[in-house]
């Protein structure tokens, strides 16, 4: 297929576009795989393509009961950071972003990562110390991290109230240079062309309704397209494990689904150039290239596998976003929607082998799924590919919790609404 | 009279001029004029730029589904950008400015993009921008230096910074009826349902009931229509169980029938009344809504369809009939369905010539004929519009012969001459609310729409809505959802007699006229027909992925215009019918919502302030106040010049050699009574505490169920059944929560109550060597000696007249005590202690110094309790009885919470004896350049006035076993590395001599 | 989304806080069983539908409530106090159906 | 006898506020009682506690969840299953429940420091308390006497009718002076007097 690129533009311009190719193929599900990939969302997919990039597995094939990308990889507020206290995460997630860093390159398609800076905003002397926890543990493993004052913070978002005369005045920050924004769908469809390219099949429509088993042993699918078979079965269905686990006769697991909703502003002009997040609530924000205020808060708070969202949380993240930006509050909220988030007991996802023969489980992405996609789908593929974790990966196990050895980096405990 | 207002009719007041400015031109209109209207009647056509292409635009619509004709509203310094001009009313002195263009709206750099026309399709962005793979723009620098300068193309109004001085609200409303539109089915259902006693709330999103009665131009019952519902609006006015919400958009559809609503009180003011806000966010609980929403115009598919001039048909209909305002001289109208006739009638009367009704029917029915004949308009049946012309505001138009089935266009294009071209491509009915409250549209194939689904929650549909589009459907349907939403049924009523035009609702199925030249389906975006063609060519065919792929829909008319449109495009490309296409679930808001409305009464209020009893003191008395989650404490009491850490070094030094007093209201206190209670503290905490004797207090820790701690303080046994447990302040809600869960949830046969009465008690520590000299100063009823009250021991005595209950506990390491009285005498006995101080050179003292004692002392908070550290960890282990079980018990011991690299609570030592950094990191090898391997971090630390040193606590891997042992802190982010000393967290006093005493 | 409480009668969900799981097994407090301790605290039921859940209505009267919640449409089909039936809330009920 | 320090002391400003040229349409003040306690009885004893509030206080409670009395110096109403709030003008409340309420009964707390006691009252009272709480006021929903738990944010609230249009509103006291303030700023709109 062909390059994408400033001249493949101009000369189907000259053709009146009409010489543009199928971003993907869409191809009728064979009867076996190598490997099957449940879920065409944004990890299920770069699960496929470095499968098929890194390991040279392309007998994929990527099943998605609706179309690619309707789960939460296009229900996001694009945030990519690796800014967490917890090492085995920061490892991880600056794993993810060094794949960022190249993704547009890597996929011929540009995701429009832009690394405009995340800044956490402390309030109180003991905020600003957990920050420089956070900044300090960060550093130490080499990822990038410094502190801001009130006037630097003050210089890189003007509209933001740093006056001491707020209910919670702003006392500094930790920024995060690296990280940033990207264009969310285009994550999607550039890992599902970027794998079609290298062989994979992408089977959008197709539901999958159960597990062929011989005894323990998962050994393919049945779906609303015909049963397939795989020597391995791979699940990366977040914020729906709970539903497809059952499928597999496992209605147990370290996980609640959760909503998460968020919000989109009319277009402004750009008046927010960074991600920011409050220190005193629950609260980012960001500025897409469209020029709409992308920002949410806290999840609903209850189990749902409705993607539809509760009007208190709308309220607490407005008033979030006008403490801190008294200015916006004629702006208007133009769009919100709901995504279901797989909770898990520590926040921290799960990405193993198991917990059945011939299955292997990605999941429980709390709401950081979005910024691991690349190491997710990257970690995963290894997983599959040699059945055994990466070190990336290894302590995101399934049985971290009984054993004890959860990564909690909001220190809630079992409480997945929490974290 | 300005040249396009006709003299008579309509609803706006002529009597009463009134004055804006727009592009900071002055213009006069009538009351009663939106600015879309009052612009109209002053000849203006070019409103604002497109998105993306910068495109001059017009007006296109009369209502909230506007997305051309956007402008910033300003109030002073506050600006309100992407506001339609059609649903702004105007009023003395409003100012509005055109957005989205520079220099001038007529003269825009932007408009350059056109040139970019095809390279600028839809998802260019994605094919392109990557930039070079190496060099200094490799990676996402190249990119990002393109977004700088997209980003600032981009974006339509400007927002303002300056903060808005004006006040929003909430309220809180209970109804049996809801209905929500005022048309003439909603006026006739809330009329039916308020009849019948029910209670009811109206909302319209227009400043007037009455919705199409307002400029239909029919008869109902012998009256002009608008007169009708006029009349109608006031019957329902003189009842007291109905509320007439005007202004009033009905935004979301929530679950349990909870609505939000933003009613726009006061925009419409030029100066809003005292305390009146400005807008009033409404969460109505409904028993049944009825959906009375109408329907929406669909805008026509064809080669220059965006330019000024180009617009609805009752669009036009309604600017003549309801404004009485003409959008031209020499109107045509292009349609593929009856309802323009009636337009095309309308405009006539209002004195507009109409040049020529294209219609892409081939067979028109005679009583079109008859009215196309009245409006004197030549009619062009089987014809289609296939070209529009002039530069910012329409001179003509261009028509080919058109065959319906095949789309096909034949013949020579006849050019025709006029300065406003009205289209109409049927009706869709307005299903937003329905769609949100949880179910699937249907496609009608008869009305080329989709239909309200199947009720998922408790609502009724009438009218329009339910696609039933004439009148007298409407005003049956809407009596029928009135008195079923009530459980009513009402003997059958006498028909309404209404005289209104002839016309078949069912339109033909053309949506776009393929010819030369870009054709608009999302006019803001600027996605045309090709674009949508592109996405199909590109494999963007769902819905879905079409939204995102083209953003058709995604503008701030959220595809009110586009949806349908774009839908049929992308039908015929795939040979499918439109309903297998599928339509897009609406979300909440039907119509954006100003964000202040939804902060309400939060809005520069975020959070209650929580004052302890003595606060008017402490500010009084010079003290610095920190927020502790809602909580104010003060910091320091500094004295003038001093700098914090003198203040606090002051304050501590102070309450080791004489004596301290600080404020302690906000510690948690649980009132924990019954017969059970001992029983149950003894499973809450890690402790025993059903030893405990009456009159005495004991220190607790409690663990969560996964065995990691939770929270510590003290509690004291008041009586055989009655306890005072404390918490920390930042635990107390959370506590209260887990006390409450195990009694309800897990032994709800314990007879024990818990009741918050953290503000009950004033409470007050005083510490140090004077302390109890102090205490036995002032305090009556009691003594306060050794042998009276013991360490951890409890009196009940007065102070200044004031029963008070004295704990001998401390938190600072000196002889200390915890004097309690009820809150109303906080600041009363608060002030008698520090009276009697006075000659002991007793200290009020602040949170610095608070938690610089409790570090020379080695105790845990927060900090260190952080959810993820073990008693283990923090050297409680002491605390964790092996006589019985408790909460955390059993999980405690697992693998990973007794492993060897866990962070242990130690002491830190500067060495270079340079102030140490919260969040500073430890390593055993200092590399400043590459720090790496940290091995923990500092959880609190302080100059330590006992010891003259910088000191710190600390949570490291190894913990105890590298007491003595030398290592680095290392605080790359504050540029602090040094040695330092790792030593037992128990700094000062460690076998308690002080506090024994 | 409006949940009954039996005490308090219909409120805003804003009232309520979430307990989760309602079908978890809590050991008895001596078991040594640490797979149920794990099980309890780390293993949920996830269904999508009808789904036994716990509730604190902590902005009303505290009461913990058994509340049965549709997880794909929210709605709820019973509310009933976590400690057992209670008097005053029968007589609520009573109220309602009248 | 030393008197008790209200904490909205500073910020209760007698008079006529807000948009009051037409009249004021909201009374705010403090009612400020001797005594507010609390007792709870234990599961199956509701029945031998509600009479015991009877013989103390001599306030019959009707049935129902939420049902309460009054008779201007003394209040009661039930605002959990099997507890009650007892309000009363004097001190003193809580020593005459100690005895009568025995250890088998339930148990009685005293928060007579604890909680502050604002009362709103006019034609506009419904109105106002309806922009913090989400719960209905109208009379058939909420009769005079009856009491209702409710939150507004982090302010929780026992709200009682003691008239057809007058509201006792008992809060944290800690977070009385903020919500004091709120409640003023609504009620700006309809006019108000503080007394």
């Amino acid at each position: 297929m062909a390059e994408y690129s400033a001249f493949s533009l101009l000369k189907n311009a000259l053709t009146g576009n009409k010489d543009w190719k199928p971003a993907w193929r869409k191809p009728d599900p064979k009867a076996s795989y190598d490997v099957i990939v449940i879920g065409g969302g944004g990890h299920g997919l770069s699960t496929a393509y470095y499968l098929a990039k890194e390991h040279g597995i392309t007998n994929v094939a990527v099943l998605e009961k609706g179309w690619l990308g309707s789960g939460n990889v296009g229900r996001n507020t694009t945030a990519v950071r690796s800014n967490y206290l917890l090492p085995a995460n920061t490892r991880f997630y600056e794993h993810s972003m060094k794949l960022w860093e190249n993704l547009s390159h890597d996929l011929n398609y540009n995701v429009m990562f832009s690394q405009r800076g995340c800044l956490n905003l402390a309030h109180t002397p003991a905020q600003f110390d957990d920050l420089a926890r956070r900044g300090n543990a960060m550093r130490h493993l080499g990822v990038d991290a410094e502190l801001m004052t009130t006037a630097d913070i003050a210089r890189l978002v003007p509209a933001l109230d740093v006056s001491g005369s707020a209910r919670f005045p702003v006392i500094g920050g930790l920024m995060q240079r690296r990280a940033g924004t990207a264009r969310h769908d285009a994550v999607a469809w550039g890992y599902a062309r970027g794998a079609d390219r290298r062989g994979v099949d992408i089977v959008e429509n197709c539901e999958v309704t159960g597990f062929l088993r011989d005894g323990d042993r998962i050994t393919g699918v049945t779906t609303t397209r015909g049963e397939i078979r795989a020597k391995k079965v791979a699940l990366a269905v977040a914020g729906s494990t709970g539903r497809v686990m059952q499928l597999a006769g496992i209605d147990h697991m370290p996980i609640e689904s959760h909503v998460l909703q968020a919000f989109v502003s009319e277009s402004l002009k750009p008046i927010i150039d960074t991600i920011l997040t409050f220190g005193m609530g629950h609260f980012y924000i960001s500025q897409s290239d469209k020029g709409g205020l992308v920002y949410g808060g806290d999840l609903d708070g209850y189990n749902s596998y409705a993607q539809r969202g509760s009007l208190p949380i709308v309220d607490e993240v407005m008033s979030e976003m006008l403490a801190l930006f008294p200015g916006l509050a004629r702006v208007r909220m133009l769009r919100s929607w709901g995504g279901v988030c797989d909770m898990s007991m520590d926040g921290s996802p799960i990405i193993t082998t198991g917990p059945l023969p011939g299955m292997y489980l990605n999941c429980g992405w709390c709401y950081g799924g979005f910024k691991a996609t690349p190491a997710s789908g990257w970690c995963f593929a290894w997983t599959i590919a040699k059945d055994e974790p990466h070190e990336f990966n290894a302590p995101f196990t399934l049985d971290r919790f009984y054993r004890g050895l959860v990564i909690d980096d909001k220190g809630q405990g079992a409480t997945p609404r929490m974290h | 009279m300005s040249p396009r207002r006709s003299d008579a009719g309509g609803r706006i007041d002529r009597l009463r001029t009134i004055r804006f400015i727009f592009d900071g031109a002055p213009y006069t209109g009538h009351a009663g004029d939106t600015l879309a209207s009052a612009l109209l009647a002053n000849g203006v056509s070019l409103f604002g730029r497109s998105f993306k292409y910068h495109r001059p635009r017009g007006v296109l619509s009369a209502g909230v589904e506007e997305p051309n004709a956007l402008v910033t509203v300003l109030r002073g310094e506050v600006r309100e950008p992407n506001i339609a001009a059609t649903m702004i009313e105007i009023y003395d002195g409003l100012t509005a400015v055109s957005q989205n263009r520079f220099p001038s709206l007529s003269w825009d750099v932007g408009a350059v993009n056109q040139l970019g026309g095809k390279v600028l399709s839809a998802g260019f962005y994605y094919k392109t921008f990557m930039g070079p793979v190496f060099g200094p723009l490799k990676g996402t620098r190249f990119w990002m230096f393109c977004e700088h300068f997209i980003r600032r193309a981009a974006g339509l109004g400007r927002a303002g910074t300056a903060p808005d001085t004006a006040r929003y609200e909430r309220m809180n409303a209970f109804c049996d009826v809801l209905v929500v539109g005022s048309g003439p089915a909603g006026l006739i259902a809330a009329k039916a349902a308020t009849d019948q006693g029910a209670r009811v709330i109206l909302a319209e999103l227009e400043p007037h009931f009455g919705g199409s009665a307002n400029w239909s131009g029919e008869v109902i019952d012998d009256m002009p229509a608008a007169d009708w519902a006029a009349r109608t609006a006031g019957q329902l006015e003189g009842h007291d169980n109905v509320r007439l919400l005007p202004r009033t958009t009905v935004w979301g559809y929530y679950d349990g029938n909870t609505l939000a609503a933003l009613e726009r009180v006061t925009d419409h003011k030029e100066t809003p009344g005292k305390g009146e806000p400005r807008h009033r966010y409404w969460t109505i609980r409904a028993k049944t809504v009825v959906l009375a929403t109408g329907s929406f115009e669909r805008p026509l598919v064809f080669p220059g369809n965006d330019r000024p001039g180009v617009m609805l048909a009752h669009a036009a209909e309604r600017y003549a009939n309801e404004y009485g305002v003409l959008p031209g001289d020499r109107i045509a109208l292009f349609t593929n369905n009856d309802s323009a006739y009636r337009a095309a009638l309308a405009l006539k009367k209002a004195g507009a010539a109409i040049v020529a009704v294209v219609d892409v029917r081939p067979e028109l029915s005679s009583e079109m004929r008859e009215l196309a004949g009245e409006a004197e308009a030549e009619i062009l049946s089987g014809h289609a519009v296939v070209a529009t012309e002039g530069g910012k505001a329409l001179s003509g138009f261009k028509v080919q012969r058109f065959d319906m089935e095949s789309g096909a266009l034949s013949g020579d294009a006849r050019s025709i001459h006029a300065d406003c071209l009205l289209m109409s491509g049927g009706w869709s009915p307005t299903i937003h609310l329905a769609s949100q409250a949880g179910a699937r549209a249907e496609w009608n194939e008869a009305l080329q729409a989709f239909l309200p689904p199947k009720p998922t929650q408790k609502w009724i549909g009438a009218g329009a809505f339910n696609g039933h589009f004439k009148t007298l459907e409407a005003i049956l349907d809407g009596r029928n959802a009135g008195l079923s939403a009530v459980g009513a049924t009402g003997t059958p009523m006498a028909y309404p007699s209404i005289e209104s035009l002839p016309g078949d609702p069912r339109p033909a199925p053309v949506f776009e006229i393929k010819a030369a030249g870009k054709s608009f389906v999302d006019f803001q975006h600027d996605v045309t027909a090709e674009d949508v063609r592109l996405a199909h060519r590109e494999g963007f065919i769902s819905v879905e992925h079409l939204k995102r792929y083209t953003t058709l829909g995604m503008a701030t008319d959220q595809g009110k215009n586009s949806n349908i449109p774009g839908l049929a495009i992308m039908a015929e490309a795939l040979g499918k019918p439109i309903p297998e296409v599928g339509t897009t679930r609406f979300r909440p808001p039907y119509s954006a919502v100003s964000i202040g409305s939804l902060a309400a009464e939060r809005f520069g209020d975020i959070k209650p302030e929580r004052l302890t009893p003595m606060h008017d003191w402490h500010i009084a008395n010079g003290a610095t106040m920190y927020a502790a989650g809602l909580w104010y404490r003060p910091m320091i009491y500094g004295l003038s010049g001093e700098t914090i850490e003198q203040a606090y070094v002051r304050e501590a030094k102070a309450t080791r050699e004489s004596a301290g007093i600080v404020d302690v209201s906000t510690l948690g206190k649980i009132a924990m009574q019954g017969p059970d209670a001992a029983e149950f503290l003894d499973r809450v905490y890690t402790n025993m505490f059903s030893t405990l004797a009456v009159g005495k207090a004991r220190y607790g820790l409690m663990l969560r169920e996964d065995g990691l701690a939770f929270d510590d303080g003290t509690t004291w046994r008041l009586g055989e059944q009655d306890f005072l447990m404390t918490t920390t302040t930042a635990n107390a809600g959370k506590v209260m929560q887990h006390l409450e869960y195990y009694l309800d949830v897990i032994w709800p046969e314990l007879k024990v109550h818990v009741t918050s009465v953290t503000d009950e008690w004033a409470g007050a520590a005083i510490g140090g060597p004077k302390a109890r000299a102090i205490l036995a100063a002032c305090v009556t009823g009691t003594a306060v000696d050794n042998a009276t009250l013991p360490f951890m021991g409890i009196v009940r005595g007065k102070i200044a007249g004031v029963p008070v209950m004295i704990c001998r506990l401390s938190f600072s390491g000196e002889m200390a005590f915890e004097v309690y009285c009820g809150a109303g005498y906080g600041t009363h006995v608060w002030e008698a202690l520090v009276e009697a101080g006075k000659p002991f050179g007793l200290v009020t003292y602040g949170l610095e110094a608070l938690g610089t004692m409790r570090i020379e002392k080695g105790h845990v908070t927060g900090a260190e309790i952080d959810g993820r550290t073990t008693a283990r960890d923090l050297h409680l282990d002491w605390m964790l009885s092996r006589k019985k079980p408790f909460i955390g018990s059993a999980m405690m011991d697992r693998e990973g919470l007794i492993a060897p690299d866990r962070l242990e609570l130690v002491g830190l030592i500067a060495l270079d004896n340079r102030p140490l950094n919260g969040g500073a990191h430890v390593v055993e090898v200092l590399d400043e350049a590459n720090p790496h391997d940290s091995i923990g971090h500092i959880t609190a630390c302080c100059y330590s006035p006992a010891l003259g040193k910088h000191i710190a606590l600390a949570l490291i891997k190894g913990g105890k076993a590298r007491h003595g042992s030398r290592a680095f802190v290392s605080d790359p982010l504050r540029n602090r590395f040094g040695p330092i000393e790792i030593v037992s967290n128990h700094f000062y006093d460690p076998d308690g001599s002080r506090m024994h005493g | 989304m409006l949940i009954t409480c039996p005490y308090c009668g219909p409120r805003d969900v804003i009232e309520f806080s979430y307990q989760g799981d309602g079908n978890r097994a809590r050991p008895q407090p001596a078991s040594q069983n640490l797979d149920a301790w794990n099980a309890y605290v780390y293993d949920r039921l996830n269904p999508a539908g009808d789904h036994n859940e716990i509730w604190q209505h902590s902005g009303g009267c505290r009461a913990h409530l058994r509340v049965v919640r549709n997880t794909l449409t929210h709605e709820i089909s019973s509310t009933t106090f976590a400690r057992g039936d209670h008097k005053s809330a029968a007589r609520h009920k009573a109220e309602g159906k009248s | 006898m030393v008197e008790r320090q209200s904490p909205l002391e500073p910020v209760l400003h007698a008079g006529s506020h807000g948009n009051f040229e037409h009249g004021v349409d909201i009374i705010l003040s403090e009612t400020q009682p001797g005594s507010i306690v609390q007792l709870a009885a234990w599961p199956g004893e509701e029945k031998k506690l509600i009479s015991v509030i009877r013989t103390v206080t001599g306030l019959a409670l009707p049935d129902g969840a939420g049902g309460g009395s009054t008779d201007g110096a003394r209040s009661v109403f039930g605002f959990a299953p099997g507890k009650f709030t007892v309000v009363d003008e004097a001190e003193g409340l809580v020593s005459a429940f100690a005895g009568a309420v025995t250890p088998a009964i339930g148990t009685v707390t005293d928060l007579s420091h604890g909680r502050t006691a604002i009362r709103i009252a006019g034609p506009k009272a419904e109105w106002v308390l309806a922009k913090f709480f989400a719960i209905d006021f109208a009379l058939p929903a909420f009769p005079v006497g009856a009491g209702r738990s409710t939150v507004h944010h982090d302010v929780f609230a026992q709200i009682q009718r003691t008239g057809a249009d007058q509201f006792d509103i008992y809060m944290f006291r800690s977070f009385a002076r903020s919500f004091w303030k709120a409640l003023c700023h609504a009620s700006e709109e309809v006019g108000y007097e503080v007394q």
